[in-house]
């Protein structure tokens, strides 16, 4: 099974990515995932998502996926690419890929692969609130954050 | 040993530190170093139920051994795409 | 929900569909699917496929399965294009996309509606065999079928 | 009355052609037509169980009344993706 991964501050260019789509004669399904940033998260209205990701272990972790897949059958390629830091509403922070012989599998394929990052590929995101766009919010969490003393943003992707 | 330890995502304010070390005999497992973290940042403890743990770049259970050069991560549920 | 539906005889040109699509600011979920021409249908080898359409139905019942889509909730958008005439193997025969605020719901769409076309728009397919590119096979049927005596396109969309 | 009917798909080379015109009482259904259909396309007639059959635009089963000025359509189950 062919696979690419990229995790990368630059945006998402998805002409690009389908410009070098390559199908072997026994394909027949494409199904491709763009996850976007919503201007709104319950109440709040968002100017963007600040993403940051402990990049050796995502990767580790996404290879870890697409050894799975290419254990499933007729899947000849996934590619994946997510966005990390700043990402503004409209802007794709994701983007997935799969080819496969046939629809179902690449559907579910597809479907699996996103259900799974989210289990396991340590990255996180951050509203960036529409009202002070420069000022990264208080983080998604179940806890209340302590008022920090430190910078906005303590993780930096390495 | 000395573990370092990092922290991401929100679990960094709630320590008020992105990184910290913590000192361990050798033999100890995930589940001590958890307990240590916790006496300098209680503000974690509360979360431990949802709380990640990697060694390295492989999630690990409290049973896990460390050793000398491990590297730990502990972090919130992920949250991509 | 905006909609747009193509029955074309035109190659899809999915570069050109992606660079016109636009999001609302609660829109979080795009789900694309390229159905794509294989090379071999159970032991033939293919060098195409001969898509005929009765148009004028077709069109009406792909407008039904939207307004079925439209009232399932938070779809923004739904595009299809449907190729006609001969698409070889490696073309795409058909590219459906559905923007939809979250992933759940975008990807029901889009399979939904690709499993109620196969049910309901009437389209039918027949294989032109890799070794007689030129000749469209014994249409792909339940029933042997006599040699016919008219062309080899008896069905030319209106 | 006429009722023009339209042969899709591999069912025009079944019948021979890909259009043919059946005539019949006012008040005459769908089925009635398809008895008629058969008559003179006898290869068609083992296909009747997954025959689609449409008035105009629409998918009609054999109770549906025709009336003057409908089209028929009798095609095999479709195929499109």
């Amino acid at each position: 099974m062919k696979r690419s991964l990229l995790i990368t501050t630059d945006p998402i260019d998805e002409a690009a990515l389908i410009a070098v789509r390559s199908l072997s004669a026994g394909m027949g399904a494409v199904v491709a995932f763009s996850g976007v940033v919503r201007g709104r998260e319950g109440d709040a209205s968002l100017a963007a998502l600040d993403y940051t990701c402990f990049v050796p272990m995502a990767e580790y972790q996404f290879h870890r996926l697409f050894d799975r897949l290419a254990g499933r059958g007729t899947i000849e390629s996934v590619r994946l690419v997510h966005r990390i830091g700043r990402v503004a509403v409209g802007e794709a922070s994701l983007w997935v890929e799969v080819v496969a012989a046939h629809r179902a599998e690449a559907f579910e394929a597809c479907q699996w692969l996103i259900d799974e990052m989210k289990r396991v590929v340590p990255i996180w995101k951050r509203a960036v609130p529409a009202s002070a766009s420069d000022e990264p919010s208080a983080p998604a969490g179940p806890a209340p954050a302590p008022v920090p003393s430190t910078p906005s943003d303590p993780n930096p992707a390495p | 040993m000395t573990i370092p330890v990092t922290f991401w995502s929100y679990f960094a304010e709630l320590a008020g530190r992105p990184e910290t070390s913590v000192e361990l005999p050798q033999g100890a497992t995930v589940g001590a170093l958890l307990e240590r973290v916790y006496v300098d940042h209680p503000a974690l403890a509360g979360l431990r139920r949802s709380t990640l743990v990697a060694v390295g770049v492989e999630y690990q259970d409290d049973t896990h051994v460390l050793s000398a050069g491990d590297r730990v991560s502990l972090f919130p549920p992920v949250q991509g795409g």
